[in-house]
């Protein structure tokens, strides 16, 4: 994502943005193998709550969706739910090199290969997987970028919700999924 | 025209007539009923000789006020029995006729020879009758221990005609005093044992299960009602005012009848079958009265008595009804029946509430009655047991009624459609009778104050002077 | 365990008609079956102590053009687990279903079904999706399917201005 | 207008319903309608005359507070649910019976509640027993309505011997009078108090006697269960009432043992109401059945109101005299609402329920208040009531009814909030989507009793005056009240002024909410489940084992019921054995009896 | 009651709750230092609230709304009527029994609007919420009820006065210290911390009854907590600590009662929910009856000590 530089913004959503900034809760998506790189980064080597960032139970309540690893087809369907439900602002940050161009499944048949067609990602950390120091510094990104308003993916997503639709249906198809078990 | 022996003579002779005109037996029959009826009203209080001899070595009919009341109640039950069925009594009315003369005879008879004769009378014409259900076993069952009743006390009357030389009644009453009680053990044990089958105490009431639970709608109300009071008032008459025995006596007697009465509301709360469940409810109320006679409550004992025979006239006979038009008493196969037929079921709810004691019926006063009674006596214990049963007989009462009035499964909301098919059970003349029967429960309960002067005439039955209930009493000191 | 393995393998052969028979590990054996035998012998095994299915899957032979059927059994009395292999053709793959000794045979049978297209007679819901909530292509686990095209097809890639490869042992 | 008019006028009316009935149900149950009414105006026209006396036949009757009280709360009852009448009389078996027997009751309470001797008393009792067994076989069990039956047979049973035993000391039925000649008499005395009070205790359904609540209340015709649990359980309170005042039970066992100021035997039915308390809140937490749930609610507050009127001072006094309308009102209208939802849907298993508030918002929020009164929480009748009934406990230092009125009061959280969740809120089943809000008719009484609750609730004072002429009547120390304020001894409440503050805290919340951004409304479904699609709604809504970890601790069966069914079988063998004993077919056995009996006979005389 | 009760009952309601709010951050700060951790900054719950009122959010409904604003709304109420070191906006209103019965509003609004919110694991969490309360309820209220009989008076003030003048040895946790026990104890179930902290679990139910809310509701949700924080250590500080007989003496033993709280909690793991009856019911209820029945019946502890 590019960082646009559009600083339109009134005082009261400077101060809202300040907020937003220093106090960010996630939830994280636990798909691949970045997920066991968040520990380190939340307990007492790295401390993440010093930035005032935090984990919560659900989308509802959190503020970053965290992708960290790889997306099948079927979990993606998933994530745009998730996304869905969250409430603006809400930023994405997803981990590692099979976010940004399918990483080693470049060629499963179930696999995807570039998130941002999907949803609008803010912040990609490179690597696979990026270390908890990557992780701590890529917050310290999102913050800046939040205090200046320049994350604003979320907004994008309203303003392109056709475009985004249509890449989530030409890729996962409109799919009804009952569960079976308790019908 | 206010002599007594027409009570006796009339239905004899009509019975006499029917033997000979055929044809017009169920209208002499009725007519008899009728003049009975009619002459019981207007017969006044007296002693009166029959064959010349002055007693206690002549033979004499006695009419007091209890036994006004007995011959007034008997026979208006008789004759209501015989209206409401009328149709069912074919070939019978010779029996019935001499059925009628021998209670009549048993109630007015002041002579105990004279009683085992009418009696003898009575409990022949019930054999002949209970052969109706064509269940013969049980008939012989019935001849066997009424039989062996019947020697019982006439062995006891016979000892007491050895000992004390007499047999008309207040010629014995007044010569028992002279007597030990070892001496009288023997005869007052017989009379009381022969008797008390009539009367069906419990232990040796075995043949009333047979014979009732297969009577139908005339047999069977003509035995728990009239046959049954008749014996009653007999027993009463006996043990109260003739026999009066000593402490230990009087101490199993009550035994025997509140055992009567205690199981015979438990096996009527076993029971499935409407007729089985009333007729252990007559052998229980029956032990019930009999504990009162003895414990002297004749007042009360009286109004439990009238309370009980009207109730159970008018059950017995929707009970025969049942029989007769579904072929079944058992009130879960009936279940909903009322609801085709609203009216007979008042007439048979009030007469079971009545039964349970429920406040503003006369069973609710024959109650407070008893409870005065054994209270002013000092007595705790029958008072207690009796409210006790009145539980387990309200709780079968409710099982039957709701069995009868609301059709439908455990769990559903009752529905007409959930009842059994539509039948009319009794006709309406017969259900008009039976409301007005039902009326009369209810005047009984509520006009208190009138129940009593109609039963006691101001006078206290056979020298009972325990308090009854009247109006004045709930006002308090006003 | 060696001889009880032993044993059991030759109470087998004397009871089933097995074509061949391998010892794997000291746990575990595997035996050829004819696939008209696999309902009997299954049931056989399943008499005998094995009464675990462990899995249900399949092998594609496109060399021979057929399909190998695997089931693996578990005796949990004696440790051992049996590995019962049989060989249906690939063309129009069917087979029957064996719901009626393992029921859990279910979910395998649908695995089955949907990553090689073998159907299965007499299971109802063979063709119900389990994992693909969603496919449109021939079942991906076969030989002959190429996840790279579909993945082209359906993934859009991003655009990379020079695409790098790293060197595995001196190839490029 | 005299005490007799009205009754005379009522059983008219009665009378005149049923005939009404019988030409057409539908109009004969609004007359319902127009009877309860009158019997309020008319109740309000012959309070100036309280403290004259009447009689009519065997009948006496005296003008009390108290009586005026009790009816009034009753005829509350009865008037409001008399609105749902029309709506359900199609669906009885017997409607003119239905609408015959829901008046007499009426009556019958009234004429109980006036009283001045042990006959009517009894009568009176009776008839409202008789009545309503009719109308509870009108609904979904028969057994229940034995059960109901066989209990209050039980109790006036027992009551009855209890009159009569009075009468035969003292001579007189007058209720006022007959006691005072126990006085000398302690054992006697003793007797008395515990079979009198066992009516009450069966009526208001105390533990050993709770039994029939559940059933009764859980299976009467919708229409009748708030009367039975509003109001005719009210009667054994009045009972209650009648033990410490008529019987004076604190002066006639004044010399027995005492713990904590209270004479032994008041202390242990005060036992059995913390008990039933317990009892109560305990089994109401495991019904899955709305009905069921409240009726044990019913078991536990009946308890609240037995230790309230049975402490006969000051403070619980009162207490218990106000939850009984308090609970009343609230008991009522939440079988009102339940009632309703059931005549939408069908049923009243709270696990087939769920997002009823979707369609019946009205309904909704009446069950809402109504449980925060039945809770205790302010500003709600049901608080100021357990307020005064803890501040009297709290006051006299009763440490274990004080526990199990703690649990109560807490429990009754978990047991009312869970109807609200699985009935009213929660998923919508798609098969009820197409359900209605309660007609007009059915939401005039809900608005009439959620008014009345919140009334009670902020203005206690107003009944608290009428309760204070009680004390006076019953001759203890008034509650003392300053306008809007109720002073205890250890502690004051003004009520309005809680409301009010309520209120403010309420207002700002409300100005934030209000000033900050609008929400986006999203659909039940779009809901947080861990990513995974669901598509019923059904399935994903919570209701059924609702407090499954609590459950599994209170797993243990209690033996109550089982007794009385272990009782019933026990005299049903007995039974069978007299039969089989003694009505042989055979004449040999019956002479073999004969013999025995002679022989025994013979002993006993001779020896 | 004039306009001033009003004002000075919002200045009660503003400094409990910036007092409060900064002692949770303090505190999560002490938290931190226990797990070795730096910690957030000591404004951090500040910001946090303001956040969540910053963002956008959902409705399922009004009773969504109505719950959050009747649960904040009572419980603010609640608050007006909390006595501080013998401050009371409201005089005569700190009844114990109105205290403790008002706060339940709060709790039956936020349950309301958890439910309301259609997801089974908000019904879950507030199930096991009431179940909570019931466990710890119980024996807290039987330890207060004690109180009231001892003093005669059920004004948390009166009583919080009582305490003072001797010193540590007035308190009622030293005069009664089986109750003392009981209610420090209780405090914990009240303030949902380890190990009764079962019906928020995140991990578990996904926050139990605040799995949907976000934004303003969440935001709401938090300024409640705060505040009810606020209610029940304060309530635990005036019955049994002694309360302060100055503004500056209350708000320092305040902190200390309520950081004593958290570092113990910190090192506790979790009670499944009935596990937390059964403790309720099998310790501190049996030392509640133990010390009602000392005071009632042997009087010790209510007039003198020793």
């Amino acid at each position: 994502m590019v960082l646009e530089n559009q600083d339109n913004r009134n005082l009261w959503e400077k101060i809202g943005d300040f907020f937003s900034a220093n106090s960010i809760w996630m939830k994280w998506y636990c798909t691949g193998c970045g997920a066991i790189e968040l520990p380190p980064t939340m307990t007492s080597r790295f401390d993440m709550e010093r930035l005032g960032m935090g984990p919560m139970a659900t989308p509802r309540q959190a503020d970053v969706l965290l992708i960290t690893g790889y997306l099948s087809s079927k979990t993606l369907r998933r994530v745009i739910y998730s996304y869905e439900q969250m409430q603006d602002p809400k930023y994405i940050v997803a981990f590692g090199s099979c976010t940004i161009n399918g990483g080693i499944y470049y060629d499963s048949y179930a696999t995807i290969n570039q998130l941002d067609k999907y949803i609008p990602v803010d912040l990609y950390i490179a690597g696979c997987m990026p270390r908890p120091e990557g992780i701590m510094n890529a917050f310290a990104d999102l913050i800046t970028m939040i205090k200046k308003g320049q994350a604003n993916g979320w907004r994008h997503y309203q303003e392109n919700y056709e475009w985004y639709k249509q890449n989530q249906l030409d890729s996962l198809k409109e799919v009804i999924i009952h569960d079976e078990f308790h019908e | 025209m206010n002599n007594p022996v027409l009570l006796i003579v009339i239905p004899l002779l009509l019975a006499f007539l029917s033997v000979i005109i055929k044809k017009a037996g169920k209208w002499l029959l009725l007519v008899g009923l009728l003049f009975n009826t009619a002459l019981a009203f207007f017969i006044t209080t007296g002693e009166t000789i029959i064959g010349g001899f002055a007693p206690p070595y002549g033979i004499n009919l006695v009419v007091d006020q209890f036994t006004l009341v007995g011959v007034i109640l008997i026979n208006t039950l008789m004759l209501i029995t015989i209206v409401v069925s009328f149709d069912l009594v074919g070939k019978y009315s010779i029996v019935l006729l001499t059925a009628l003369a021998g209670i009549n005879g048993m109630l007015l008879t002041g002579d105990l020879f004279n009683l085992f004769v009418f009696m003898e009378i009575t409990v022949i014409a019930a054999y002949i009758l209970s052969a109706q259900a064509k269940k013969y076993h049980h008939t012989i069952t019935y001849l066997v221990i009424g039989s062996v009743g019947s020697v019982l006390y006439l062995l006891g009357i016979i000892l007491l005609y050895n000992l004390t030389g007499s047999l008309n009644m207040a010629d014995v009453a007044a010569k028992l005093p002279l007597l030990t009680t070892k001496e009288l053990l023997v005869p007052v044990l017989l009379i009381f044992i022969g008797i008390g089958v009539e009367v069906k105490l419990m232990p040796v009431s075995g043949w009333v299960k047979g014979v009732y639970s297969n009577a139908n709608r005339l047999i069977a109300p003509l035995f728990a009602s009239v046959i049954a009071g008749t014996a009653l008032f007999v027993f009463g008459k006996l043990f109260v005012s003739v026999l009066p025995v000593s402490d230990t006596l009087t101490l199993l007697m009550l035994i025997m009848s509140v055992m009567t009465f205690v199981f015979g509301e438990f096996a009527a709360f076993n029971q499935k079958r409407v007729k089985n469940i009333l007729l252990y409810s007559s052998i229980g109320q029956a032990g019930l009265v009999t504990a009162l006679f003895i414990s002297g409550l004749v007042y009360a004992a009286v109004i439990l008595l009238i309370s009980n025979v009207i109730s159970k006239l008018i059950m017995f006979t929707i009970a025969g009804a049942f029989t007769e038009k579904y072929e079944t008493d058992d009130y879960e196969s009936l279940n909903g029946v009322f609801v085709h037929n609203k009216f007979t079921g008042i007439a048979f709810t009030i007469a079971a509430l009545s039964m349970a004691g429920i406040p503003l019926l006369i069973g609710f006063y024959a109650k407070l009655n008893i409870l005065i009674g054994f209270f002013q006596a000092q007595n705790y214990v029958l008072p207690a047991i009796i409210l006790l049963m009145a539980i387990v007989e309200g709780a079968y009462i409710i099982k039957l009624l709701l069995a009868l009035w609301a059709p439908g499964k455990e769990g559903q909301v009752s529905e007409k459609s959930f009842a059994v098919e539509k039948k009319q059970l009794l006709s309406v003349k017969n259900t008009i009778i039976c409301l007005i029967v039902a009326l009369v429960i209810i005047a009984g309960g509520v006009l208190i104050d009138i129940t009593e002067k109609v039963v006691t005439d101001g006078q206290p039955l056979l020298g009972d002077q325990s308090p009854s209930f009247t109006i004045s009493q709930s006002k308090g000191g006003e | 365990m060696m001889n009880s393995m032993n044993n059991i393998i030759k109470q087998i052969d004397d009871v089933l008609t097995i074509t061949n028979s391998e010892i794997i590990t000291n746990r575990q054996f595997a035996i050829d079956i004819n696939s008209g035998d696999v309902h009997q012998s299954l049931a056989y095994l399943k008499s005998i102590g094995f009464t675990q299915l462990s899995i249900l899957t399949c092998i594609d032979l496109i060399a021979n053009n057929e399909f190998q059927l695997i089931y693996i059994l578990n005796n949990w009395e004696l440790g051992l687990f049996v590995i019962v292999r049989t060989i249906i053709p690939r063309d129009n793959p069917a087979f029957v279903t064996i719901i009626n000794i393992f029921p859990g045979a279910k979910y395998y049978e649908r695995e089955v079904h949907e990553f090689f297209g073998v159907t299965f007679e007499g299971n109802d819901s063979y063709s119900k999706p389990l994992l693909l909530e969603i496919w449109d292509d021939i079942p991906p686990l076969r030989k002959d399917f190429d996840p790279q095209v579909y993945s082209d097809s359906k993934f859009p890639k991003r655009d990379l201005d020079k695409i790098y490869r790293s060197k595995i042992g001196g190839v490029d | 207008m005299t005490l007799i008019t009205v009754l005379i006028t009522l059983l008219t009316l009665a009378a005149v319903t049923y005939l009404l009935s019988l030409v057409n149900s539908k109009l004969g149950a609004y007359f319902t309608i127009v009877t309860s009414l009158a019997t309020i105006v008319m109740l309000f026209l012959i309070k100036d005359s309280i403290g004259q006396s009447y009689s009519l036949s065997f009948f006496t009757f005296k003008l009390t507070t108290v009586g005026w009280y009790f009816s009034m709360v009753m005829v509350t009852v009865y008037f409001t649910t008399a609105f749902l009448n029309p709506f359900w009389i199609k669906k009885m078996i017997y409607p003119a019976a239905y609408n015959l027997f829901f008046l007499v009751s009426l009556i019958g309470t009234i004429g109980m509640f006036f009283a001045r001797d042990f006959i009517t008393l009894f009568i009176c009792w009776e008839t409202v027993v008789w009545t309503s067994t009719f109308i509870i076989q009108m609904g979904k069990s028969r057994k229940s309505s034995y059960v109901y039956y066989v209990v209050s047979a039980i109790g006036s049973m027992v009551t009855l011997f209890a009159m009569m035993l009075v009468y035969q000391v003292s001579g007189t039925l007058e209720i006022s009078t007959a006691f005072s000649a126990l006085s000398g008499q302690p054992v006697l005395a003793l007797i008395v108090f515990f079979t009198f009070i066992l009516a009450g205790l069966s009526k208001i359904g105390i533990f050993p006697f709770h039994v029939w609540l559940p059933m009764a209340h859980g299976s009467a015709p919708h229409t009748f269960s708030p009367v039975l649990s509003g109001g005719l359980v009210k009667m054994g309170a009045f009972i209650a009432y009648l033990s410490v005042t008529a019987f004076a039970a604190y002066e006639v066992f004044a010399n027995t043992f005492t713990i904590m100021g209270i004479p032994a035997p008041l202390y242990i039915i005060m036992v059995l109401g913390a008990i039933s308390i317990v009892v109560g809140t305990v089994m109401a937490i495991r019904q899955d059945d709305a009905k069921k749930l409240l009726a044990y609610s019913s078991v536990a507050n009946g308890g609240y109101i037995l230790i309230g009127i049975l402490l006969y001072d000051q403070i619980a006094f009162a207490g218990g005299m106000l939850h009984l309308i308090s609970h009343a009102l609230a008991s009522a209208t939440a079988f009102i609402t339940i009632a309703i939802v059931a005549y939408r849907t069908g049923t009243t298993k709270m696990s087939e329920l769920g997002g009823m508030i979707h369609r019946m918002p009205v309904t909704y929020t009446v069950y809402l208040i109504a449980i925060i009164s039945m809770a205790g929480i302010p500003p709600m009748g049901g608080f100021v009531s357990k307020w005064l009934i803890l501040q009297g406990l709290a006051d006299r230092g009763l440490l274990f009814l004080a526990a199990a009125a703690f649990f109560g009061s807490i429990g009754s959280f978990m047991y009312v909030f869970r109807p609200l969740s699985a009935v009213f809120l929660g998923q919508l089943a798609p098969k009820y989507e197409k359900i209605k809000e309660a007609n007009i008719m059915m939401q005039i009484p809900m608005y009439l009793l959620t008014i009345a609750t919140l009334l009670v609730g902020v203005f206690p004072n107003v009944v608290l005056r009428v309760i204070a002429d009680i004390q006076l009547e019953a001759g203890i120390q008034e509650i003392v009240l300053v306008g809007n304020t109720i002073v205890v001894s250890n502690g004051v409440l003004d009520a309005l002024r809680v409301f009010i503050v309520f209120g403010y805290g309420f207002l700002i919340a409300l100005v934030i909410f209000i000033l900050r951004r609008k929400s986006r409304r999203v659909t039940l479904m779009d809901t947080y489940t861990s990513a995974e699609f669901i598509h019923t709604p059904e399935l994903l809504h919570y209701s059924s084992n609702f407090y499954a970890p609590f459950e599994r601790l209170t797993k243990k069966p209690y033996p109550v019921l089982n007794l009385y069914e272990k009782v019933s079988i026990k005299i049903k063998e007995i039974g069978h054995m007299a039969e089989s004993l003694f009505s042989s077919s055979k004449p040999a056995i019956t002479i073999f009896w004969i013999i025995i009996v002679f022989a025994i006979f013979f002993l006993g005389g001779v020896l | 009651m004039t306009v001033m009760n009003f004002v000075y009952g919002f200045i009660v309601l503003l400094a409990a709750f910036i007092f409060q709010t900064a002692l949770t951050g303090v505190n999560r700060k002490v938290t931190a230092r226990i797990q070795k951790r730096y910690g957030p900054r000591w404004y951090q719950q500040f910001l946090d609230i303001f956040k969540a009122l910053r963002k956008g959010s959902i409705t399922h409904g009004w009773v969504f709304d109505f719950g959050v604003i009747m649960a904040l709304g009572g419980i603010m109420a609640t608050v007006i009527f909390i006595p501080v070191a013998g401050f009371e906006a409201f005089p005569n209103m700190d009844n114990v029994f109105v205290i403790s019965y008002l706060l339940a509003v709060g709790m039956l609004g936020m349950a309301m609007s958890a439910a309301g919110s259609g997801n089974p694991w908000a019904s879950i969490g507030v199930s096991r919420a009431l179940t909570n309360m019931v466990a710890y309820d119980v024996p807290l209220m039987i330890v207060i009820f004690t109180l009231i009989f001892a003093f005669d008076t059920a004004s948390v003030s009166e009583i919080a006065a009582m305490q003072q003048g001797m010193g540590v040895l007035g308190w009622n946790a030293v005069r009664m210290p089986l109750g003392g026990i009981v209610a420090f104890i209780a405090l914990f179930g009240m303030l949902g911390k380890k190990p009764f902290d079962s019906f928020i679990a995140p991990a578990e139910i996904a926050s139990g009854p605040m799995v949907e809310y976000g934004g303003k509701h969440l935001g709401f949700m938090f300024i409640l907590h705060e505040l009810m924080t606020f209610i029940e250590v304060s309530l635990i500080l005036s019955l049994f600590f002694g309360g302060g007989s100055s503004i500056l003496v209350y708000a320092i033993k305040y902190a200390i009662l309520y950081t004593l709280v958290n570092i113990i909690s910190q090192v506790m793991p979790r009670f499944k929910i009935d596990q937390a009856v059964k403790f309720f019911y099998r310790v501190p209820l049996v030392f509640a009856i133990i010390q009602g029945l000392v005071v009632i019946f042997l009087g010790w502890g209510v007039s003198v000590w020793f």
